[in-house]
């Protein structure tokens, strides 16, 4: 490891003002599990790491106004613990009781999934199907932007909007109706634990109460740079009503568009192109299990 | 680089350490600490070798900075028998024949310990759970679960007496 | 969809180096208190060789399994041991230990003869007793006999090898002794195979053992089930890439190099078989790498079975498996 | 089963409780005084020849105790478990990914990478050879000497040609299986130091320390008896621990810095350069009668067993004669050839080709079941080992011949912990 100068501040204001001052050499550690080996087998050399873990405000699960408000310093070990999440919101405590393993999900956080936007982040993959809102903020303000666009921006590290003295501090999104909405995950793995996905599947439905979908979110992960959006799918769905069948006539676009998208990886197109449906098939029979549409296995 | 001096419990002990930054826990524990039970297997958080009691969560010290100790509680394999004797766990697992090379051991043992702490009967797929992060080569797993549910049965019967 | 086989796979194991010589060695003494001090070569890397050396010891000497103390493999100290491999330890240490203790048993033999007043054939050495074999009454303690040792200025030492009893084998056909003894093994194995995803899951695999005689039970059943999830990690994750132009492995970490968690394993049921023979110590044979095999062939042939399908290489991977469950129900139409 | 006293039952292990205390020493826990650390430069091409090695830039960093290359081995600089193939460090090619250029030993882990990163080379390439094919072809370079051929095998016992005549179902599959790797916990590591009385003391983790101890006694040019090696606690091996790890590094180290130099590889190296399973091919014609009595089997076996030989005459020793599997078979032939390529080495890896075999003549059994649509047990049951038997070395198998009862048992217990499952195996 390449000598760096450790800073732990405890509140989001100190931490602000560092990132000010130390800006492009800050490396900042919001669980370790990424950083602390890219360290270690010197790939990352800062000059300046920060440590995020005393940061206790950043550490919380709540709803206000009818959206769930999540700290950005959350471990995956809370998120797939909350029962409110469980409840409500299937897709992500199912992407979190599934990171890695249960040492790394006492320290990996949800922040840190996503400003790693990592190809296979789990977290990330279904914030982005909750189509959900990120905040950054900096001394020289806040931002809530949708993290959609959180991910194309041009940020200090191109793979992302974050700004060099930027910290991401929140992650929100509107509280799903249970009635109405659905939302469910399937990691696709060459293991059951400890496994790094191949497919992250992420479905969110909405129907209305005679079953007519009137919103989809489809989205996986590991299958491009940031989790691939099935738009065609999606439209097709909607104003349709939601049974089975229909959901699997969705599954040529998916295939067409995941061959699409991964043909300079021959080596690994058949099976992406091939297990997006298998996994799809099972998010489908999972939701209109939910909803109380039709009992299906998958 | 500023040396950084770090304030932690290790294995119940208050600490005071001083030592460099650019150290990962699992160098802190074992270089600077001397606790060599922490064991170093993959370097990359995988194999759960490394595991140790960090706040009362099983943690991969590979993956944490020293710096990243400051003011927790932190227990290591030492730290787990009772004057010098192997405590309940540690019997459950020589008993049960879960050992064989021994290298994922402390790690297993550590996230016995945790699980037991929070849920003393646990089923075999909780226990199984509970050691999904911890590799092993040379078991299959079977005796280790068996050691855990044993673990378990064993502390029944004492809180019971 | 999800589709359920079954596979068989047995194996035959030559125990010990193939028509080769390789023989290992011990070293014992009983101590004036009764414990003993055993070295041996083997390495012991956590499969129990040093532990088998104890019990046969203990097993030989009629003492019990606490008064034996092993030091292994350091050669300062520990006669040639052979390398820890060939599952070849139990069979071959093992009986060195046994002609040490055989050896050491000489000396006490003719001394409890002595006190006993009984003919030394009719001696047995149990749970740290000596008595007639015609009449038990008479008897006395392992302390009391090493007393008499020590009173008669007695030591009671030995060392032992042992090499297997085999042949080299002739360069045209192979022909000869390989080796002196095998192992034997039958697996029966169950998975369900996900045709969409490629996905397997083992659920129960039942793995018999011929061991002759087993030396620790669970010593046998912890290679069984670790010997299944290597063989079917073997089949369905495990896989050195390597890259086309450098030769390098790309993938020499723990978490690029697929083997299985708590939560991939089959559930496994070990059966400990015994055989009657004379070549092993008390019988005894080795089980380490027959641990392994069975679970491979076996595995394959239950992918096979849920599939209809002929795989005969390894691995096999989701992607194979998805391509092949196309490619049939393409036929099939 | 006799009833015995000892045996049989269950002990405690007699390493378990320092294994559980966390006391048990592996060798990575080891520190001594004065003691530093070793590392080792590599290439980083498969097949080459080395133009210029320049180690004075290492050699000046401070902290740097020595840097030595193959030029400093005072005595053999070739071992091999059974063929003496494979350098210390490399003094005319470089013939894998990885092979030992020069070795390093510094005050702390961190310069010997400093030191490490400071190294420079050259090389001249040559063409890698990357399969068997390629290796037996005349034109290809050769790894090792004037013929890529590592160890040839013929196994022939009754009289195959003539044996097909007889038979009622044929069946002919090719088989290949890949190559893998041991995944051990524990990463190699080892230590060295001259004790007072001058002898070289290596601590490592190891399968095989009477083996270590006679190469670094040749390394060394020294008496077998002024080495000692000791076996630290292991963290599993399965058969990647007995060929030569860091012993002889630590110990060159040790003899010109005077001082105890640990070496602990890191997850990524052990696996690059510790011996891998040898993948093979096994093209297989089996013969049976209508009953499912086997009459003959003959196979050819090819397999790519990497840079250097390690275990591989052992492995083509082993398994042409489990070629047939735990069954009767009168007229058997095998043949075997395995080459030397560029690829990672392969070597001892539980089961020593046996697991290959065993992927072959299990599917043989398999197809030759499916054929005559019997149960895959019954095909097995009809065909067992039994005492008396003699295998395809002319060997009568005279005791302990347990085959049988594993079949019935493993049956009876699946019977009652998988029913379903055993009778899918019931021929349609």
């Amino acid at each position: 490891m390449k000598p760096f100068d450790f800073y732990a501040p405890s509140t989001v204001e100190e931490t602000l003002a560092l990132l000010d001052q130390y800006q492009n050499s800050v490396a900042l550690i919001a669980g370790g599990t990424d950083l602390t080996l890219e360290l270690n087998e010197r790939k990352a050399s800062p000059a300046v790491v920060i440590d995020l873990k005393p940061v206790r405000e950043l550490d919380y699960i709540r709803v206000e106004n009818g959206r769930f408000r999540i700290g950005s310093m959350t471990t995956h070990a809370s998120l797939a613990g909350n029962e409110m999440i469980r409840q409500h919101v299937r897709l992500l405590h199912d992407a979190t009781r599934q990171v890695g393993s249960p040492q790394i999900r006492n320290l990996g956080t949800i922040g840190g999934n996503i400003a790693q936007s990592s190809v296979a982040g789990d977290g990330l993959a279904a914030c982005v199907a909750l189509n959900a809102d990120v905040t950054l903020r900096s001394v020289r303000g806040e931002r809530t932007m949708n993290i959609n666009d959180f991910l194309t921006g041009e940020g200090v590290q191109k793979r992302n909007s974050l700004a060099a003295d930027e910290l991401l501090t929140e992650i929100s999104f509107p509280v799903p109706d249970p009635k109405h909405t659905a939302t469910a995950f399937y990691k696709l793995a060459k293991r059951k634990s400890l496994a790094i996905s191949v497919i992250a599947g992420c479905l969110v439905v909405t129907v209305d109460d005679d079953g007519i979908c009137t919103a989809a979110s489809m989205r996986a992960g590991a299958l491009g740079r940031y989790p691939m959006r099935f738009e065609g799918a999606e439209a097709y769905l909607v104003g349709k009503k939601l049974t089975y069948n229909t959901m699997l006539e969705t599954l040529p676009m998916m295939h067409d568009q995941v061959l699409e998208a991964n043909r300079s990886r021959p080596w690994s197109v058949f099976y992406k192109k091939e297990g997006v449906q298998g996994v799809f098939k099972k998010l489908f029979a999972d939701v209109l299990g939910q909803l109380g549409l039709e009992e299906v296995q998958a | 680089m500023n040396k950084i001096t770090v304030h932690c419990t290790v294995n119940h002990k208050p600490v005071v350490v001083e030592t460099e930054p650019n150290k990962r826990l699992l160098d802190l524990l074992r270089e600077d600490l001397g606790l060599t039970s922490v064991k170093e297997g993959c370097s990359e958080g995988e194999c759960g070798a490394c595991t140790v009691i960090f706040n009362g969560d099983p943690v991969t010290s590979c993956c944490m900075l020293a710096g990243q100790a400051e003011g927790a509680d932190i227990i290591t394999l030492e730290g787990i028998s009772v004057d010098g004797k192997p405590d309940l766990v540690q019997q459950a697992y020589m008993e049960s024949g879960a050992v064989q090379c021994g290298f994922c051991i402390p790690g297993m043992i550590l996230v016995t310990e945790a699980l037991l702490a929070k849920n003393p009967n646990p089923t075999r797929e909780e226990a199984k759970q509970a050691l999904s992060g911890n590799l092993c080569r040379c078991t299959g797993y079977t005796k280790i679960v068996d050691a855990v549910l044993l673990a378990a049965e064993k502390m029944r019967g004492e809180a019971s007496r | 969809m999800k589709r359920r086989g079954t596979g068989v796979g047995c194996m035959f194991y030559g125990v010990g180096n193939t028509g080769l010589p390789n023989p290992a060695a011990a070293f014992v003494q009983v101590l004036g208190d009764t414990s003993v001090h055993v070295t041996v070569g083997a390495a012991d890397i956590g499969q129990g060789s040093s532990t088998m050396a104890a019990s046969v010891a203990a097993e030989t000497l009629g003492l019990n399994y606490e008064d034996i103390h092993v030091v292994w493999a350091d050669t300062m100290y520990a006669p040639e041991g052979g390398a820890t491999s060939a599952s070849r330890q139990t069979f071959i240490t093992g009986n060195a230990v046994k002609n040490a203790c055989t050896q050491a048993l000489g000396e006490l033999k003719r001394t409890a003869s002595e006190e006993l007043n009984v003919p030394e054939e009719d001696l047995i050495f149990r749970d740290r007793e000596i008595y007639s074999g015609k009449d038990d009454s008479i008897r006395m303690t392992y302390p009391a006999l090493m007393a008499a040792m020590g009173k008669k200025g007695r030591l009671a030492v030995g060392a032992g090898y042992y090499n297997p009893k085999t042949t080299y084998l002739d360069p045209k056909d192979m022909s000869g002794v390989p080796y002196e003894l095998y192992s034997y093994a039958t697996c029966i194995l169950e998975v369900e195979v996900d045709t969409d995803t490629g996905e397997v899951t083992l659920l129960k695999a039942v793995s018999a053992h011929d061991v002759g005689t087993p030396i620790g039970i669970k010593m046998v059943e912890g290679q069984i089930e670790g010997g299944t999830a290597m063989g079917t990690g073997f089949v369905i994750s495990e896989k050195i890439d390597i890259d086309p132009k450098t030769l390098a492995i790309k993938n020499p970490t723990l978490s690029k190099y697929i083997i299985e968690t708590s939560m991939d394993v089959p559930v496994v049921y070990p059966i400990v078989v015994s055989s009657e023979g004379e070549a092993g110590p008390f019988g005894a044979k080795g089980v380490g790498e027959p641990a392994l095999i069975p679970s491979i062939p076996a595995t394959v042939a239950a992918i096979n079975d849920a599939l209809g399908t002929d795989f005969t290489s390894t691995p096999i991977f989701p992607a194979d498996i998805v391509k092949a469950w196309k490619e049939r129900e393409a036929a099939a139409k | 089963m006799k009833e015995y006293a000892v045996l049989a039952q269950d002990h405690v292990k007699v390493d378990a409780l320092e294994k559980v205390m966390g006391t048990a020493k592996y060798a990575a826990d080891y520190q001594m005084p004065n003691m530093l650390y070793g590392g080792v430069f590599r290439s980083i091409v498969p097949h080459a020849y080395i133009k210029k090695l320049d180690l004075e830039k290492a050699r000046a960093l401070p902290g740097v105790a020595c840097v030595l290359d193959h030029t400093a081995i005072p005595g053999k600089n070739r071992f091999g478990i059974i063929f003496k193939d494979e350098p210390c460090l490399v003094d005319d090619k470089v013939r894998r990914y990885g092979d030992a250029i020069a070795v390093v030993a510094a005050e702390t882990q961190e310069l010997v990478q400093e030191a490490l990163d400071l190294i420079e080379v050259e090389y001249e390439e040559l063409e890698a050879v990357s399969t068997f094919e390629r290796a037996m072809e005349e034109d290809s370079p050769k790894v090792h000497g004037d013929t890529n051929v590592n160890v040839t095998k013929h196994l022939e016992y009754g009289n195959v040609d003539e044996a097909w005549e007889t038979c009622d179902v044929i069946v002919e599959n090719t088989y290949s299986t890949h190559i893998l790797s041991h995944m051990f916990i524990e990463p190699d590591a080892g230590l060295a130091y001259l004790d007072e009385q001058g002898i070289m003391n290596v601590i490592a983790s190891t399968q095989n320390p009477h083996y270590d101890r006679n190469e670094v006694a040749a390394l060394l040019g020294v008496p077998q008896n002024r080495v000692r090696v000791k076996q630290a606690t292991t963290g599993g091996g399965f058969g990647g621990k007995l060929d030569i790890s860091v012993q002889l590094h630590c110990a060159l180290l040790a003899l010109y810095t005077k001082r105890p130099v640990k070496m602990v590889r890191s997850r990524t190296e052990s696996t690059m350069v510790s011996s891998k399973r040898h993948p093979m091919t096994m093209k297989c014609k089996t013969g049976a009668t209508k009953d499912g009595k086997l009459v003959a089997v003959d196979c050819y076996m090819t397999c790519d067993a990497g840079a250097y030989s390690s275990y591989a005459p052992a492995v083509i020793g082993r398994a042409p004669v489990h070629i047939v599997g735990p069954y009767d078979c009168p007229n058997v032939r095998c043949h075997a050839v395995f080459a030397y390529t560029n690829n990672p080495m392969c070597g001892a890896f539980r089961g020593f080709g046996v697991p290959q075999a065993a992927v072959c003549h299990e599917g043989q059994m398999n197809a030759l079941a499916k054929a005559l649509h019997m149960d895959p047990l019954e095909i097995r049951m009809i065909n067992a080992h039994h005492v008396g038997s003699v295998i395809p070395t002319g060997q009568e198998l005279t005791e302990s011949v347990g085959f049988m009862d594993t079949l019935k048992q493993a049956r009876d217990k699946a019977a009652e912990v998988m029913p379903e499952a055993l009778e899918r195996l019931k021929p349609e």
